[in-house]
């Protein structure tokens, strides 16, 4: 088998990375980095926007992705909590701005703050009851910004500044690649920076006692309980993980957007984000990664394919989501562990053979 | 490390993206799926037919317009989205007609920092008027405020006794609405309704009208709503004098959903017999129009499926107004020299409205004023000249000018600019 | 209502033992009209393998469940080292030193054997959130010492070369050692086994016995079975319940003879099969 | 599905059965007549369980042979052996915990009445209850709050319901009182006797499996290493000692 | 007073329409564990089916059979084509499995029946019932509505508590494995729940387009609302349905009439959090569960 003679130099790379969970993760984010640099300063600043947009759905679809596979709460109603970053960030960045940065961290606070109220009546509900009240989240949410209209802006929302490049980083990626940075392009620098950074703590926390605890909680409560473990206060906190990382996507999202309203954060936002993460692969944050950028590329090049099918407008604008609609339920029958469930199904096919899985009796 | 300055000439001469030989390319963003889409989506349709139309008879400078229109779902998320497709990947030359104020609020920006000409929003926001802060954007219907100043008006100089109630739609629509009615009538009114858009259950509100004792209502709200306060009234047995903004009153479209209910005892087709509304097109209904001749013209030689309604006359219609703005911006357009020209062109422009622009320099409102007419079996009767107005307290005055046929090769004729 | 010490006292003055680390009561609880337990009560002394048994539905699992927290008892006290514990909740039983197996298995399906024992170790963390967060090396020696202390508990019952595995993919036995294993890497100074041999072939069983006896000599254990041949075998002390009443208690071969006992629980043929072992 | 009277064997023929790469049972063949118990042993993990699961359509073999009376079986779904007469009371948790007691055990019943024609329910019903007065008191309470033995109590009283030809136990005595243990032993023996139905019995306590059994089959690794009558089998030391730990 | 009594009748109509949508969830619920978020769409399908019908010339009721016979093949297609595999096994696959559906066919739907609204008639009188002076918001087709609900809630109970069927149905969605063993036919028992739900969901589509608009998202917001009520009242129960939906649709109704229509979803938020943080099971679950 292929995969089999892989192995080896695979374990021979292994030996040289570091062996502190800090120093792979690192490792790990600074290859990231320069991929990301590569991508953006290789592609249009059309591919920029739309990598920028992938940015933040993938922000919340990682923490997400923490809260329902390791912990196993099913959320509808991340959108919701991505509103509350975005007009946090909103608010902030409008008349006497903040440097975006703190816009940005006080974002994130306030709505971990959100999910600490969100988790504590979460963790007492199960299955569809969860189900249901973060639906009623999603759907609930938006309306505060209409009934507060004269601070939030009502059905218009709120306009955002997004920030803009500062001179030195312009001109060090110029001097690098020779390329001008366009807004979009330092709007994607933004929200793939946080990304990265989003997904080194979120790693770094996978790879601690808390990622264990979470799926044990996950797994079996009663015997969870019994090790000593607080149901409650873990759900709470992977709740409010989850939710600082949902409070941070709707920061970038209103910058990338430059607008916070509540048409933007629609049911129809919290079940994509859903979809992507359990698409992607429940549990495991590059497929929260992969399943955003289905999220972002998959319609647009759909509806594309339909206009040069020669259909009209209109339809080729349903054709995407029916399109998309197909490739859940395909990917759901065929590769219920999502794409990296395939993925890592192919990788053992390759290797059980060369590892002592024999058994121990 | 030095590097040549940044920002692409905007005023030079670099700026014809989307333009090449013998095409120019401008985009849109509309709902076409989801709950905004219907009404709404028939609107590019009818934007399509009459550049197709246009573009059979020769183009523009000899340059065939080609309109690429993309899927916002009225969600603003996504408008950001297409519109960031349009400009960076598609490269139009400029937005024409992006539907929405919520959804192209969050373009604005956008649009307006890469100097992008932003051509007639479709809707009637007062946002679109800032040509300050938003050079590049105007707006193109009636605003809100406008047709509300001319309602109540109206309500003032014929209704004189009525208590009024107002059923509004929660966002600037009902909130600019309000503005121009309260202006003339606010001391008599006894109730204002809000409804959440995508909440069909009017039940409340329609109730709540009816104890405050409202005669007359006053409804800035979309097409469907009309249709549910409608029903709702009549559940209720309400019959109060109803008037509706022109964005909700379409004729052909509410009546044709309410005239079906024949098992529900709606049988005849005068469900909106003697409500009262404003116009300021020409509608499917007056057959005899030469502009809806024109349109029809159009739309059997160039639509798709589906006939000619109200909303692709609307897409037309802006269509027209483009094609004269592209027309004076000469055979070699700019977007700079397409602004510079619709600012110059502003207070001749005629077509198929019945009111007059208002773009100057320092103005990019639309258009500027409606008539109220009551809506009488298929069509409707004047209850009052076109009016026109502006903003704020600008005097309502009589539009007396002689509304212009179209050409005859239904192609307008505008003479380049400086 | 009978007074509830006396037959505690009667068994704290029975032997000159230490006092109890663990005692319940005069417990008792209901669901809705049924009795589940009345007035029983339960004394765990250090270094002593005290024997819980009765026929199916006496009330067994439920005395655990109220020792545990999950059930709060109707009426009767709890007492840790003498001192009452009110309102138990599960969760405390760790940090107090009490460890407890499930009557199924209730491993964590997601979670490696050494994450399954891992997580039984899990109240000698010393870090929190943030060095999580961090990744601080103080959070990756948390874990270091968090291993091995996992590491020793299952060395201890030999399932050190499973450390990787998922517990689906192990035989029964194996798995049920895991349960064991995570229970005693909380160091646990009382252990509640909740039929601990169901399951096991009789090879299995004669080495838990061995196991359990090892472990009093390091803490108290409290165990419920039907293996006749382990609890005879294993147990210094009996309680039998029937109905949710104590109907005899003493040690295994007083308890084995007594006529309650063989008439509610052994049936027949009980002694034959005690003598073997 | 009137598939004639009882009194009819089950033939398993070299069945074979892989878990992906693990081989369960390997070319197993075990003869049960009626009115014997047949006691399948082994050490854990011998593979009785998948020999079970096999026979009642819950996996599927590879290979083999499941004949019940002359029809094979093998390969057919689970309701289908299930209707056929198969009764299989499975390791562990066989109970529906959110259904009642009685929903639990009109669903044996069900199947009985399926089978049999109608028969007087109730009394079938007052029949279980007889033999195991806990269920009695329960009947409306849902089988989540049962204890342990409680629950194979009632995973027990259901399979007889359903009027079986073949019974498969699967460690009917786990969870059990020795009491208990005893009086099923006794019930079912008193059934094959009665009936005529042929019980395929899978124990870990092979000596009180073999003390009411007719015939046994040791299994170890998915193959059968030994097979002989009840007595003969107690009597082998060796086997005893290599396979059935007593 | 009348604005009260109008208010109330309005929000009696409105939460039968929920509690009928409710109804669809919770025999799916119940016949297979699984929440099924396509409910409103296929609803909306076979419901653009009955308008196709009646705007042939055929008459109400004719699209009315049509609509409820479509719902019940659609349901049993959709089961076994799609729904059957995923059925056992995670819970949040079959959730996804069902947004996919519900997304899919709403594009289908737009692409065939396109999106523009279209009116759908009543078979019965959309005129309140007027007392003297007074006509209040209860129309006869109200009546229709609210007695069907009642109907299938009652069938719904009889068919769980009285009948094999639905002992049989509710074993399959507890445990496929045991009540395989118990002869059960599983997947007949699972076709049938989808089929009888899809028939129950393609009522309350009727219900709701009658005397109304439709158009291909119409029953988005009746999703929402209709999945609260089934949660409020506790999804194993059918009279906790349609409790929860009156619940609902009462309460939306006064929110809407006497504070304001913006803050009808978020009161819709805090009646189920303070329900489910009182109640984690809803209105109607029993308690006393044993989990050691
Ligand atoms: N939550 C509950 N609701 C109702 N009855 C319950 C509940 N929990 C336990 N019971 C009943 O209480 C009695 C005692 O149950 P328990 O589980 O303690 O028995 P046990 O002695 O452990 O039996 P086994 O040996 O069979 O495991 C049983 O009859 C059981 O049905
Ligand atoms: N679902 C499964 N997937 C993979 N392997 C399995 C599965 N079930 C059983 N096995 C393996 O098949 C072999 C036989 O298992 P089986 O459960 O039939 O044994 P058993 O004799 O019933 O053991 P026990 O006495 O523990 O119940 C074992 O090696 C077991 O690990
Ligand atoms: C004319 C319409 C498209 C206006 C729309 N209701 C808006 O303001 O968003
Ligand atoms: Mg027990
Ligand atoms: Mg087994």
């Amino acid at each position: 088998m292929g995969a089999r003679i892989i192995t080896k130099p695979v374990n021979a790379v292994r030996r040289f990375l570091p062996s502190s969970v800090l120093g792979r993760n690192l490792l790990a984010v600074l290859v990231a980095l320069i991929a990301v640099v590569l991508v953006l300063e290789l592609t249009t600043p059309f591919r920029n926007a739309q990598l920028a947009t992938m940015s933040y759905y993938a922000i919340a679809a990682v923490g997400l992705t923490v809260l329902t596979g390791l912990n196993g709460q099913i959320s509808l109603g991340h959108g919701a909590l991505m509103a509350v970053g975005a007009y946090t960030t909103a608010l902030l960045l409008g008349e006497d701005a903040v440097p975006f940065p703190v816009a940005m961290l006080a974002a994130a606070l306030v709505t971990a703050l959100a999910g600490v109220l969100v988790g504590a009546a979460a963790s007492r509900l199960h299955g569809p009851y969860l189900a249901g009240a973060t639906l009623a989240l999603a759907v609930g949410v938006p309306g505060l910004a209409i009934y507060f209209d004269g601070l939030l802006g009502g059905e218009q929302g709120l306009p955002v500044s997004s920030p803009r490049a500062p001179d030195w980083f312009a001109d060090a990626l110029y001097f690098l690649s020779a390329n001008d940075m366009s807004s979009a392009k330092y709007l994607a620098y933004l929200g793939w920076a946080t990304l990265l950074l989003v997904m080194l703590l979120l790693a770094n926390l996978m790879a601690s006692r808390f990622g264990r605890v979470w799926r044990a909680v996950r797994d079996d409560e009663v015997a969870a309980e019994l090790a000593g473990l607080r149901l409650g206060r873990l759900r709470v906190l992977a709740f409010v993980v989850s939710a600082a990382c949902a409070g941070l996507a709707g920061s970038v999202l209103a910058m990338v957007v430059r607008l916070a309203a509540p048409s933007g954060f629609t049911i129809v936002l919290s079940l994509s984000l859903l979809t992507a993460v359990v698409v992607g692969g429940l549990g495991s944050l590059g497929g929260a990664l992969l399943g955003s950028a289905l999220l972002v590329f998959l319609p647009p090049a759909v509806t594309n394919l339909g206009t040069s099918a020669g259909l009209t407008g209109v339809q080729a604008a349903q054709l995407a989501p029916f399109v998309y609609g197909v490739v859940l339920i395909v990917v759901i029958l065929v590769a219920p562990g999502g794409v990296m469930g395939l993925l890592r199904r192919l990788w053992r096919a390759g290797t059980t053979t060369s590892s002592d899985q024999g058994g121990t009796r | 490390g030095g590097r040549p300055g940044e920002g692409d000439g905007e005023g030079g001469g670099a700026s014809d993206v989307g333009v090449t030989a013998d095409t120019i390319k401008i985009g849109a963003h509309f709902p076409l799926t989801g709950v905004a889409a219907p009404g709404y989506s028939e609107i590019p349709t009818g934007t399509k037919a009459y550049f197709d139309y246009v573009n059979a008879n020769g183009g523009v400078h000899g340059r065939k317009i080609e309109y690429v229109y993309k899927d916002d779902a009225y969600n603003p998320t996504n408008t950001s989205q297409v519109v960031n497709e349009l400009v960076l990947q598609e490269e139009i030359f400029a937005m024409v007609g992006g539907l929405g104020t919520p959804t192209h609020s969050a373009v604005l920006d956008f649009l307006n920092s890469s100097g992008v000409p932003d051509l007639f929003v479709s809707s009637g926001s007062l946002l679109w008027n800032q040509p300050e802060k938003n050079p590049q954007t105007f707006g193109w219907q009636p605003d809100y405020e406008v047709e509300g100043k001319i309602i109540g008006q109206y309500l003032r100089d014929h209704l004189s006794e009525a208590k009024i109630g107002l059923f509004l739609q929660d966002d600037d629509f009902g909130d600019d609405g309000e503005k121009g009615v309260r202006a003339f009538v606010g001391d008599r009114i006894v109730a204002a309704e809000r409804y959440a858009p995508g909440n069909t259950d009017v039940g409340p509100q329609i109730a709540a009208l009816q104890a405050s004792g409202a005669d007359v209502v006053v409804g800035f709200n979309v097409p469907s709503y009309t249709a549910l306060s409608q029903l709702t009234s009549m559940r209720l047995n309400y019959g109060p004098q109803w008037i509706y903004s022109n964005v909700g009153s379409d004729p052909a479209l509410v009546g044709s959903l309410l005239n079906r209910f024949s098992e529900g005892k709606v049988t005849d087709a005068s469900v909106l017999d003697g409500v009262i509304t404003t116009e300021y097109l020409p509608g499917v209904e007056e057959k005899d129009n030469p502009w809806t001749r024109l349109w029809q013209r159009v739309w059997d030689e160039h639509g798709g499926q589906g006939e000619l309604t109200n909303y692709r006359i609307y897409g037309m219609s802006e269509a027209y107004t483009f094609v004269q703005a592209l027309q004076a911006a000469g055979p070699e357009p700019t977007r700079a020299g397409l602004v510079e020209a619709l600012e110059k062109i502003g207070p001749e422009l005629t077509g198929p409205a019945l009111v007059p622009y208002r773009y100057s320099a320092d103005s990019h409102a639309g258009l500027s004023g409606v008539k109220v007419v009551r809506i009488k079996g298929a069509g409707t009767e004047d209850l009052s000249p076109v009016l026109v107005t502006g903003n704020g307290d600008t005097e309502i005055t009589e539009h007396t000018a002689e509304h212009a046929p179209p050409p005859p090769n239904g192609i307008p004729d505008m003479k380049p600019v400086g | 209502m009978t007074l509830p010490d006396t037959s505690e006292t009667r068994f704290a003055d029975a032997g000159s033992a230490p006092p109890p680390l663990f005692t319940a009561t005069g417990v008792t609880v209901r669901f809705g009209g049924l009795t589940a337990l009345d007035t029983v009560s339960l004394a765990a002394r250090p270094h002593e393998v005290h024997g819980v048994i009765g026929p199916n539905g006496a009330g067994k699992t439920t005395l655990f469940n109220v020792c545990c927290g999950f059930v709060e008892p109707d009426e009767g006290v709890l007492r840790w080292r003498g001192d009452p514990v009110g309102g138990l909740r599960p969760h405390q039983l760790a940090g107090m030193g009490i460890a407890r197996t499930l009557q199924g298995l209730g491993l964590f399906a997601g979670l490696t054997v050494l994450e399954n024992v891992m997580v039984g170790a899990d109240r000698f963390r010393r870090t929190g959130f943030g060095s999580a967060l961090l990744a601080l090396p103080r959070s990756a020696g948390d874990e270091r010492r968090l291993r091995e202390r996992a590491m020793a508990a299952m060395a201890e019952l030999g399932l050190a070369d499973a450390a990787s595995a998922m517990p689906a993919s192990l035989p029964y036995p194996v798995r049920k050692r895991v349960a064991f294993a995570r229970a005693l890497a909380a160091d646990p100074e009382l252990l509640l086994l909740d039929e601990p041999a169901s399951g096991l072939g009789a090879a299995d069983i004669a080495e838990l016995g061995e196991l359990v006896r090892g472990l009093a000599s390091r803490m108290s254990v409290v165990l419920v079975d039907h293996h006749m041949d382990l609890v005879m075998a294993v147990c210094d002390h009996i309680t039998v319940l029937d109905f949710g009443r104590i109907v005899a208690r003493g040690t295994p071969a007083e308890v084995k003879d007594d006529p309650a006992v063989i008439d509610a629980y052994l049936g027949e043929e009980a002694d034959r099969s005690g003598d073997h072992g | 599905m009137a598939d004639g009277g009882r009194d009819r064997e089950l033939d398993i023929r070299g069945l074979t059965t892989r878990y992906g790469p693990v081989t369960a049972l390997d070319g197993v063949s075990v003869l049960a007549r009626p009115g014997e118990v047949t006691a399948v042993l082994g050490a854990n993990g011998a593979g009785k369980t998948t020999l079970l699961r096999t026979v009642s359509g819950l996996v599927k073999g590879s290979d083999g042979a499941v004949l019940l009376g002359g029809r094979d079986l093998a390969g057919a779904p689970a309701e289908t052996i299930a209707r056929a007469g198969v009764a299989h009371v499975p390791e562990g948790r066989g109970v529906i915990t959110e259904l009642t007691v009685e929903e639990n055990l009109r669903l044996g019943e069900l199947l009985g009445s399926a089978r049999r024609g109608k028969a007087d329910k109730n009394e079938r019903l007052a029949s279980v209850y007889g033999m195991f007065p806990p269920l009695a008191q329960r009947r409306r309470q849902v089988a989540n709050s049962l204890s342990g033995g409680e629950r194979q109590m009632l995973v027990i009283g259901r399979a007889l319901l359903s009027e079986p030809e073949v019974l498969l136990l699967d460690e009917p005595s786990l969870g059990l009182a020795p009491r208990v243990v005893a009086q099923i032993f006794g019930l079912i023996r008193d059934l094959v006797d009665r009936e005529r139905i042929t019980v395929l019995l899978v124990e870990q306590n092979a000596r009180s499996a073999l003390s009411i059994a007719d015939t046994g089959f040791v299994l170890n690794l998915g193959r059968v290493v030994a097979s002989d009558d009840a007595e003969a089998l107690a009597a082998d030391a060796e086997l005893r000692h290599a396979y059935l730990g007593f | 007073m009348q604005q009260f009594l109008n208010i109330t009748l309005g929000g009696l109509s409105q939460g039968a329409i929920y509690a009928a949508f409710a109804l669809a969830l919770v025999l799916i619920w119940r016949a297979t564990r699984i929440i099924n978020f396509a409910q409103g769409a296929m609803a909306m399908f076979t419901t653009y089916l009955a308008l196709a019908v009646i705007e042939s010339g055929q008459s109400y009721w004719v699209g009315f059979a049509v609509a409820l016979a479509g719902g019940l093949v659609l349901g049993a297609i959709v089961e076994r084509v799609i729904m059957r595999r995923v059925e056992g096994g995670p819970e949040l696959n079959a959730v996804i499995v069902t947004l996919g559906l519900f997304i899919g066919l709403q594009a289908l739907a737009a692409i065939i029946f396109g999106a523009t609204f279209q009116s759908f008639p009543a078979p019965f009188g959309l005129r309140g019932f007027t007392f003297g002076e007074l006509t209040v918001a209860f129309t006869p087709f109200s009546v229709f509505i609210i007695g069907s609900v009642l109907v299938v809630m009652l069938a719904l109970v009889a068919l769980f508590r009285f009948t094999d069927l639905g002992l049989r149905m509710r074993a399959s969605a507890f445990s496929q494995e045991v009540s395989r063993l118990l002869g059960v036919r599983v997947g007949r028992m699972l076709t049938i729940g989808w089929a009888f739900a899809a028939v129950v969901g393609s009522l309350a589509g009727l219900l709701i387009a009658g005397g109304n608009l439709v158009h291909p998202a119409y029953m988005d917001a009746i999703i929402v609302y209709g999945f609260v009520a089934a949660v409020l009242g506790g999804l194993d129960s059918p009279a906790g349905a349609v409790a929860g939906g009156l619940i609902i649709g009462l309460a939306l109704s006064y929110v809407s009439g006497y504070l304001g229509s913006e803050l009808v979803t978020l009161a819709a938020l805090a009646i189920l959090v303070a329900v489910l943080l009182i109640r984690p099971k809803g209105l109607f679950s029993k308690i006393a569960e044993r989990r050691v």
